[in-house]
């Protein structure tokens, strides 16, 4: 069976490791917070320029000086720091976190994402994202397989305009967990009861698959 | 003589000078952190044409959103817009224009701006439409595109608390793009929620030092919020 | 699991992977705000053919200048040298290396290389030779010469007081390079007068967040004055 | 009679206006914080990171941590701000110091600025001064008109490697105030009792001397 957004943040967030400082985008990726392994510690950062996001606050702890990148009131934990939105974006651009997570609207086999931008429809921006995936060394992308008209969002060359070129090697989507390596996907595991012929017939760009393709553990 | 005092009695005195056709550059992420009352003197003057640099264009109402219902914006500059139904209208009907670049290399082109440093490279947009048109360059193997920096006529800062002297303290996330703009207007208006005595700021913890601020005002100010979250 | 936690308990640790030939990136200005742990801990190695990129290189028998004893530095990047007999020796025998670079343009180059900017435009040094065989550019009618980011495989810091997690504050002019240096370094290691507990220190008044320190130390600094000057 | 250096640093002083945030450079030029005239505030900016730089501590005020672009321990005063070298060479670089006073072995008619190496000395290095010159639009060079060998300092073109070219339009000598507009120098003001001759003889560059020459009031 496909994942439910809540697995697919339950796969992403095995890739977490303890001391991550991560970037959650806005979606799926805010999801992953909730699945943090018991123990263990990530701060979350926040483009607007907040490192150590908390939980939502409570009615009485609504502060509208305190929001995240999605515009959302939020909190901070304890050791969190609030900076300005160079400081913020230098952070990103830098490399210094360590894991960025977020959503796309087609993935390609060289590494590209294009994940802010449909032509014909109205543009709303880019905020952080084309940052984000130039900043980040390590990046996940999770989104569905396909659309809802059943075309594979995992291709050999993005028909959108690009968010990032060639920034993405792992993608989590509904179906598999899958790797970009020299221009091409390599398929790591199955969604659990997913048959690797499904992902298959589901996948656009060139797809590698090993002899073995063990089931996700979600 | 009065010295490093830059507070202002007015906001007719705080945006005096602004004329048709100038660039502003404002502070504030969202809803969050926004000069409301430059921009709502923005909007009693009826200045037009305005080039607006700002992460956002805030929403229908609120906001630099004020500034769309008399058509005085030309162009916005931002990441992120069209939270605003107005916002929208006017785009499509051609009557705005505008000019999205990412959010990280916004922040970056107003410090630049500030400070002197007329152009620099990041990897951000390569091999995006945002880099259509600008100079690649190779660094160490990888790609990079050139940004210059941007600087207004004007820009509109939000702070929390100042001294008379324009040193200035944000609060919490409301600090984002504010510090840069304040460095990056020929004239700089900052408008906060307190002003307080020279010598009462810790000089080690001042956001903004006075050098940059031109105009100070006490405002009073809505903070509304664009999404509520709470948990139980 | 260990989470956030930076302190290391000895300098051993907290310098431990300098290997010759390494770059390191040091904090401070003349005597003040140096990590003098760090660079006792670097004598000690006696790890050699080190570069060191830093505004200056202390004086004879402290801060930087001990590296010199045993000849240990192979390059300096600096604005300004030679408060030290032993520099200057080794400067004329041509058994140390110098890069002038204009203190501005320094602190800018470590703040690029901690930001993902690899190189920049400014006008500081154009015409000069510092400009020389580097890449002009004009803006807006002005010249400018484009500068390269600077990076290190170690970057050593002077904080004040710092939380567990590495969140750093700094003393007075004792910050200086400090908080760009801690950017800049692949692994940044800061020594400090006091660690405390997360929560101890206010989120927006941390001069360098955490994200940038791998490994924090509690020292004990002598702080030697440069220039004594006093007023009756 | 040529000016002492305290008179150069009075005569500097006039230029300043109230509320200018003023570099000062080592030497005569921060003797010049000596004559701000009376009620008038100017805020001195100290390169290291410091604005609001007030005068030396008493012994007791002594603090290592506190010290001033030469070095020397000072003291801030009221309102001052204290922050990174990047932070304040931001400011310096993007113009937003009002006046910067600094020396010079040599200045041109082309407003060229020689003021950190001599070739065959030891170079010790340019420190801020390249920034310095670089980012103010507004500088004045405050040096004797001629060497100890009475070879004129201002020239038609420096000898010395520059420190910043085309960027010095105010010179006060010990003999004269004069400023650089058109590739030449403009005699603008003599010092009390210095002849228009001695100062033609003195001064190496293309030189305008207007039909009247004031004395420097001093």
């Amino acid at each position: 069976m496909a994942l439910s957004r809540e697995q697919l943040a339950m796969r992403v967030a095995q890739e977490l490791q303890d001391g991550f400082y991560v970037n959650l985008g806005i979606g799926i990726p805010t999801l992953v917070a909730n699945y943090v392994p018991e123990g263990m510690e990530v701060m979350l950062q926040s483009e607007n320029g907040l490192l150590g996001m908390g939980p939502f606050p409570t009615e009485e702890e609504v502060d509208a000086d305190m929001i995240n990148a999605g515009k959302q009131t939020v909190t901070t934990i304890t050791g969190a720091s609030i900076f300005s939105s160079a400081e913020s974006f230098a952070m990103i651009r830098g490399g210094h976190v360590d894991l960025t997570v977020l959503g796309a609207f087609e993935v390609d086999v060289q590494g590209n994402i294009a994940s802010w931008m449909i032509p014909g429809k109205l543009i709303k921006g880019m905020g952080g994202a084309m940052d984000l995936v130039a900043g980040a060394d390590n990046i996940i992308v999770t989104m569905t397989h396909a659309d809802k008209h059943g075309n594979s969002k995992l291709l050999n060359e993005c028909t959108l305009p690009l968010t990032g070129a060639g920034c993405i090697k792992k993608v989590v989507t509904d179906l598999a967990y899958l790797e970009i390596e020299d221009g091409q996907f390599i398929l790591k595991e199955r969604a659990p009861g997913v048959s690797v012929e499904e992902i298959v017939s589901k996948t656009g760009g060139k797809l590698v698959v090993p002899d073995n393709v063990p089931e996700m553990n979600v | 003589m009065s010295g490093f005092n830059k507070v202002v009695g007015s906001y007719e005195e705080a945006m005096a000078g602004l004329e048709d056709g100038m660039t502003v550059i404002a502070g504030g992420f969202g809803l969050c952190g926004i000069p409301e009352g430059c921009i709502a003197q923005i909007k009693k003057m009826g200045t037009k044409e305005l080039t607006i640099v700002s992460n956002n264009c805030g929403v229908d109402g609120f906001g630099l959103g004020i500034l769309l219902e008399d058509k005085q914006i030309k162009k916005m500059v931002s990441s992120y817009v069209g939270e605003n139904k107005l916002f929208e209208d006017q785009l499509l009907a051609g009557e705005l224009e505008v000019e999205l670049t990412p959010q990280g290399t916004l922040a970056e082109k107003m410090r630049a701006g500030g400070a002197g440093i007329p152009a620099f490279y990041t990897a951000t947009g390569y091999g995006t439409p945002v880099g259509d048109g600008k100079e690649v360059r190779e660094f160490d193997g990888r790609k990079y595109i050139m940004e210059e920096a941007i600087t207004g006529d004007f820009a509109i800062v939000k702070g929390w608390k100042a001294d008379t002297y324009g040193n200035v303290i944000y609060r919490h996330t409301a600090q984002n793009f504010n510090p840069m703009a304040a460095t990056a207007g020929k004239i700089t208006i900052v408008e906060v929620e307190e002003i307080v005595e020279p010598g009462e700021l810790d000089p080690t913890q001042i956001h903004t030092p006075g050098i940059y601020v031109d105009r100070l005002i006490q405002g009073t100010f809505e903070k509304r919020i664009e999404q509520r979250t709470v948990r139980a």
